[in-house]
């Protein structure tokens, strides 16, 4: 109940490289987010980042010796499905309506 | 020997040993045996002439299949059309890893316990690889640029993903009984008493609903009969690997076969005690080897059932299949979770 | 000591073939091979939580995302025929430039920030070698527990996303 | 008797039912297309019949019911020195807040029990009026619904156990009153009569809120247990300031719907309902809930002897006005209407004086023989072909012989004409307000008297005695009224007749029993002694007056001759000469236009001013300001609504990393 993450080794790889990589991720993820037209890429890339987060929540509860990190992964996670099944069923119709996921051929969100 | 070096080399050996069998020796017997059976229940002789009772004929099959010019279509993607096998096999073999083929053996002072890595989210591992091994049908057929191939593509990993559900539901029942999602905890517990005093604890007595949607979905796992549609040869040539020949069709091959030995060493392991036998528990080296024969004959009773089925049964419609799935045994599993669940609750397992 | 020496390799493999497979993901043109690279990018994170000491949050990503998340996307690019991406040239460079600019910035920005940031010790981890213990059951009884609440409104979420989405993708007959 | 909670229900269920009834066969009688179910035409027989059973009987349950649960408590109370103790009964827990509980809880005692006694069987008498009264009309039904709703909430209110309870009965009858009121929704005047009645309603209820919650505030509960701690407070003879508001504040309440000045107007226009429900609601039972409530909050109002002195004095002012404008009416029902003000007025100045007994027991004799006139002016009315102009009357005793002389038992009653019960009534309290040494009041209310029995004798005159005027066909097809209405005539005229005997003082020889009843339940402040020799020279000064004031009406009336528009020659004459005077009381005083002028033009204009001035200018500039300024912001803002998301995403981002920096650099 305390959360307590059972007992395990001293971090044999410091904690700071694996914050490095999970940001250098989130930043991979940024750029695709921002540079990539197609929907679906986008999208990906924002999988991306939602990982890259993940990664530092479960490095954070390492370097804390206790669950709660990992509990918020499995809620991202789980939210995730969810995002991912109406995100897609959203291009799906985006699709049928427009012929193209392309964004920048799309400026709906105006007015 | 630093123990770090012993326990790498225990695993080795332990890998050695699985992979050894299971490609060396059941695989190309299956082969045989699947074709005899054919011949047997068709009333045929099936093949007998290379070696005796024909029993190199699969040594010539594979043979046959490494000579074959490797053909890759024209407006294929050929980077993905070379992987989509290998995203199939690799799964497949990677299964083996986490099933407990028998007890303990005990040499050079140690006790060897007989699984490769005994890891605390056993079901889960392999539910994972099997979710990935939909990459390799999916791609295959999206690689091909085949529209049967992708029809097909599209199929099986639909029928994958359906079935995955009840499937799944119903491992959750299994590792709810045994308390532990680590597959040597799910055999001990089925080894650790009786059900209703005169029954061992296999979790196909409790809970023989889960079971018998666990083994049906397994068909459907594997793209077996009676749920072949991905390669349903009469509407889609032969699905996916339509466009495949020579060696990467012989991947394919393998990995059917293998994923069908993985999902009986399942089935023995979830359902029907693993390596354990009621009443008899004889130690030492011969206990160990006896525990892996216990195993050995419990996987081979379900692909052999596996066999008997397909040359027995007519193919379903695929409609009548995502019924079969989303309508019937995904409630039912999840009655199955509930009616575990109570008698859990009430201690009767 | 020969096992933190292993670990460290698997660390920088594991990360190598993450970061290269998002970038490659990011830069790759087909939609399909995207997809691909990011099941590999996924792959490498679950080695990097196994090392984390979290196996269950690892075969869960492979399980949910890599399995059924990306298969989702695959069965969607399949569904549009979403060959290549179009093939004219971006016509915003400002957005292009800046966006790299932005990413970079933010990228270290964070890591700067991250790697500043002070986290309090919970209690200094102590005990076994990996594979660590279960912490599966601990998990479990957290969810039951502290994070019930946000249990239940999840699969009220995921109902109500599972509604949604067979809603926006059902045809609609004139 | 423990199934005191049955007799409010019954009614309630009588009115579920009945209304039940209607509304399906109203609905169905509107889809209908056939020629016979025209609307406005009466009900067929075997659905009258259903209404019928069903309102009277129900009512008529209730009232056996409730005479089997007071007759052994008052014989018993008679019986007993000090009287019984309350019998209360708690039916359920209505509103729990913390520690403090309102239950629905009914109350038996000597003053619910009095109530109860006249209610229910006045209620029954007029049901069974009804059933003849009403037969041709088309809402038949609506009507015994209404009428049963309304004895439902008039019985919860009178045998409530808590102020919170006797609201809603309260406002029940409110309700009721409103919607017999405007039982002719379809003709304008009825309709406004009803909004009247109801705002000028509202106006005493927000009073009687403000005092339920003071009497919560002062006590600590609202149920009628703080009588007893505002007794034990009379005992400690200190009384905090806010009795004071409570009792003004309650009698606020009891001015609105017991019609007392400045709250009366609506009391007059209510006639517009039809007569029977005038003879129930605002005559016998409704109207008198005001006096109801002063009495039964007399401990608390004798904390407040002030207070008291106001009762008191609105009560006689109320009297004497409404008799002056009585004495120039011409319709019968507005004639009973204003009588009925100033009899309440009567009543109020008893309970003002302190003598609430006898305020309660001229709310009991005056039940009955006002009830006897409402219904036998209904009974004429409807022989008149439903006019009601005394004008156009006229010598009717012969046409109507039954409800001539139930009307003239009525009338020598009301007037106080030895030994009828408004005798002994109206002497206790005139005897009161002398004994306690008001003697304005006493001055006021004998004079009152007189004029009560001047224009009572007047209506009797104008329509029974000398010639018949008006529409002479009329006059030759006015017949009697059928049983159901003339038994109850009969029945409410004995009653007129015998109800005094109750309390006939010591002084002629009886032992006041209600009075000595009626201590058990109201507070009696101070004992004043009379010799019996002065009572009786006030009694018969006052019979005096009753008997000048008949006499008078009978010369200028009686066997008047004149035209339509000048009944009575003295009487024009008399107007004539008193001039402007004249006018204003054949005006009513002009209190709907001073009301007008004072309150409802002010209010009107202060509206106006509120729309053009403040909304539409000061509100609706803010709004259109705010609207210009958003727009104004809009088209700037438009630049950067480019609608690809892309943008967005790096808008985003770029505030993001502001926002990094910003706690990176803090």
């Amino acid at each position: 109940m305390t959360g307590v993450l059972p007992g395990v080794a001293p971090m044999a790889v410091p904690a700071g490289a694996f914050l490095v990589v999970a940001t250098l991720l989130f930043a991979i993820g940024l750029a695709g987010a921002l540079l990539k037209r197609n929907a679906l890429s986008i999208f990906l890339s924002i999988e991306l980042m939602m990982n890259a987060v993940n990664l530092l929540f479960l490095t954070y509860a390492r370097m804390r010796g206790d669950l709660a990190g990992q509990m918020i992964v499995f809620f991202v996670i789980a939210v995730a499905a969810a995002e991912a099944a109406v995100g897609l069923a959203i291009f799906v119709a985006l699709f049928r309506a427009h012929r193209t996921v392309d964004v920048d051929k799309i400026a709906l969100l105006k007015w | 020997m630093s123990p770090a070096l012993v326990a790498a080399l225990e695993g080795a050996a332990k890998i050695a040993f699985v992979w050894g069998v299971v490609l060396g020796a059941v695989l190309p017997n299956l082969i045989w045996v699947e074709r005899r059976m054919a011949g047997l229940i068709q009333d045929r002789p099936g093949p007998n002439r290379v070696g005796p009772f024909g029993l190199f004929q699969a040594i010539a099959d594979i043979l046959k299949m490494f000579m074959k010019e490797d053909v890759v279509p024209m407006y294929a993607d050929r980077l993905l059309h070379t992987v989509a096998p290998l995203i199939l096999l690799v799964p497949s073999m990677a299964t083996f890893a986490v099933i407990p083929f028998g007890s303990s053996i005990h040499l050079f002072d140690r006790d060897i316990p007989l699984v490769i890595a005994d890891v605390n989210i056993g079901i889960l591992y392999v539910f994972a690889l099997t979710s990935i091994g939909i990459y390799g049908l999916v791609l295959a057929g999206w690689a091909s640029n085949n529209k049967f191939a992708l029809m097909g593509g599209l199929r099986s990993s639909a029928q994958v993903i359906s079935y995955e559900l009840a499937m799944g539901i119903a491992a959750i029942s299994v590792f709810l009984a045994a308390g532990s999602l680590r597959l040597t905890k799910v055999v001990e517990y089925q080894a650790s008493g009786t059900f209703l005093g005169f029954l061992p604890l296999w979790n196909c007595f409790p809970q023989a609903l889960g079971c018998m949607i666990f083994v049906v979905s397994a068909f459907a796992e594997t793209n077996r009969l009676p749920f072949d549609l991905p390669e349903a040869e009469a509407e889609l040539v032969a699905g996916y690997h339509t466009e495949y020949s020579a060696f990467r069709f012989g991947m394919f091959f393998m990995a059917e076969y293998l994923n069908l030995i993985a999902a009986s060493a399942m089935m023995a392991t979830l359902y029907f005690g693993g390596w354990s036998l009621p009443g008899i528990h004889p130690s030492g080296i011969f206990g160990g080897l006896f525990s892996i024969a216990v195993f050995a004959v419990k996987t081979g009773f379900f692909i052999f059932l596996f066999v008997w089925v397909r040359w027995t049964l007519p193919r379903f419609r695929f409609d009548q299949l995502m019924n079969l799935g989303w309508k019937v045994f995904l409630p039912l599993s999840l009655l199955n979770l509930v009616v575990t669940g109570a008698l859990v609750l009430w201690g009767v397992i | 000591m020969p096992a933190l020496t292993g670990q460290l390799v698997v660390f920088g493999f594991a990360s190598f073939v993450a970061i290269a497979f998002a970038l490659l993901m990011v830069v790759q043109k087909t939609p399909v091979r995207s997809v691909l690279s990011l099941v590999v990018t996924f792959f490498g994170l679950s080695v990097l939580a196994i090392l984390l000491a979290a196996p269950f949050i690892a075969a869960l990503q492979i399980f949910v995302y890599a399995g059924a998340i990306l298969v989702l996307f695959l069965f969607v690019i399949m569904l549009l025929n979403l060959k290549e991406e179009a093939a004219d040239k971006d016509d915003r460079p400002v957005q292009r430039t800046l966006g790299l600019l932005v990413a970079l910035g933010l990228g270290g920005l964070l890591a700067g920030a991250t790697l500043r940031a002070p986290v309090p010790p919970r209690g200094s981890p102590v005990g076994g070698p990996i594979p660590m213990p279960d912490e599966i059951p601990a998990l479990g009884r957290l969810l039951f527990s502290n994070y019930l609440l946000a249990f239940e409104v999840l699969s009220l979420l995921l109902l109500v996303a599972a509604v949604g989405a067979l809603l926006l993708s059902k045809r609609r007959f004139e | 008797m423990n199934q005191l909670w049955l007799i409010p229900v019954l009614p309630l269920a009588g009115f579920l039912l009945n209304g039940l009834v209607a509304l399906v066969s109203s609905s169905a009688r509107a889809e209908s297309e056939s020629g016979a179910d025209q609307p406005g035409a009466p009900l067929p027989y075997a659905q009258r019949l259903f209404h019928g059973i069903v309102g009277v009987g129900s009512v008529g349950l209730a009232a056996v019911l409730s005479f089997a649960a007071l007759v052994p408590y008052v014989l018993g109370s008679m019986a007993a020195p000090e009287g019984l103790a309350p019998v209360v009964q708690t039916v359920y827990t209505w509103m729990a807040a913390g520690d403090y509980t309102v239950d629905v809880a009914f109350r038996l005692d000597a003053l619910s029990a009095l109530m109860l006694s006249f209610v229910t069987f006045v209620g029954t008498l007029i049901h069974v009026y009804s059933v003849g009264y009403m037969q041709k009309e088309e809402g038949y039904g609506r009507y015994f619904s209404y009428l049963n709703l309304f004895m439902f909430a008039m019985l919860t209110l009178v045998l409530a156990n808590s102020l919170p309870l006797l609201f809603v009965g309260w406002e029940g009858v409110g309700l009721c009153s409103y919607l017999l009121i405007g039982y002719y929704y379809d003709k304008d005047f009825c309709a406004a009569a009803g909004k009247k009645a109801f705002i000028a309603n509202r106006v005493g209820d927000f009073g009687m809120v403000l005092g339920i919650f003071g009497v919560f505030a002062l006590f600590g509960t609202a149920d009628f247990s703080f009588v007893e701690l505002a007794k034990r407070h009379v005992l400690a003879g200190n009384a905090p300031l806010g009795v004071y508001a409570v009792c003004l504040l309650l009698f606020l309440g009891a001015c609105g719907k017991s019609a007392q000045v400045p709250l009366f107007v609506w009391l007059p226009d209510a006639m517009a309902g039809p007569t029977p429900v005038s003879a129930l609601i605002h005559a016998a039972t409704m109207v008198t809930a005001g006096v109801y409530l002063v009495a039964r909050c007399s401990a608390l109002f004798v904390l407040a002897p002030d207070a008291l002195t106001l009762v008191a004095w609105i009560g006689a002012g109320t009297a004497i006005f409404a008799a002056t404008i009585g004495l120039a009416q011409n319709d019968i029902k507005k004639v009973l209407a204003y009588s009925t003000v100033s009899q309440l007025g009567y009543m109020f100045l008893a309970c003002g004086v302190g003598a609430f007994g006898a305020g309660m027991f001229h709310v009991f004799t005056h039940a009955f023989f006002k009830a006897c006139l409402f219904l036998g002016s209904g009974s004429v009315i409807m022989s008149m072909h439903h006019e009601q102009d005394m004008r156009k009357m006229g010598g009717l005793a012969a046409r109507i012989p039954q409800t001539f002389r139930t009307m003239l038992v009525a009338t020598l009653a009301i007037a106080g004409v030895f030994p009828l019960a408004g005798f002994f009534s109206k002497d206790m309290i005139l005897g009161s307000a002398a004994a306690s040494g008001h003697w304005a009041l006493y001055a006021v209310g004998l004079f009152t008297a007189g004029l009560t029995a001047f224009y009572m004798f007047r209506l009797v005159s104008m329509t029974f005695f000398g010639t018949a005027r008006g529409d002479a066909h009329a006059h030759e097809h006015a017949h009697e009224s059928p049983a159901t209405m003339t038994i109850p005539l009969w029945i409410l005229a004995a009653f007129s007749v015998v109800a005094g005997l109750l309390g006939v003082p010591a002084a002629l020889g009886g032992s006041d029993r209600i009075g000595r009843f009626l201590e058990a339940s109201v507070a009696h402040p101070e004992i004043h002694e009379m010799s019996h020799g002065l009572e009786i020279g006030l009694m018969l000064l006052s019979l005096g007056v009753a008997v000048t004031g008949l006499v008078w009406a009978w010369r200028w009336y009686g066997r008047a001759t004149g035209p339509v528009e000048a009944v009575s020659p003295q009487a024009h004459a008399f107007f004539e000469k008193t001039g402007s005077l004249g006018r204003l009381v054949a005006n009513k005083w002009n209190v709907d236009e001073g009301i007008e002028a004072l309150f409802l033009s002010p209010f009107r204009k202060i509206g106006t001013f509120l729309w053009r001035g403040f909304d539409a200018l000061f509100i609706d500039g803010i709004a259109n300001a705010s609207a210009f300024l958003v727009e104004l912001l809009g088209d700037l803002l438009r630049f950067f609504t480019t609608g690809h998301v892309r943008n967005y995403a790096l808008a985003f981002t770029l505030g993001f990393a502001a926002l990094v920096a910003y706690v990176w650099l803090r």
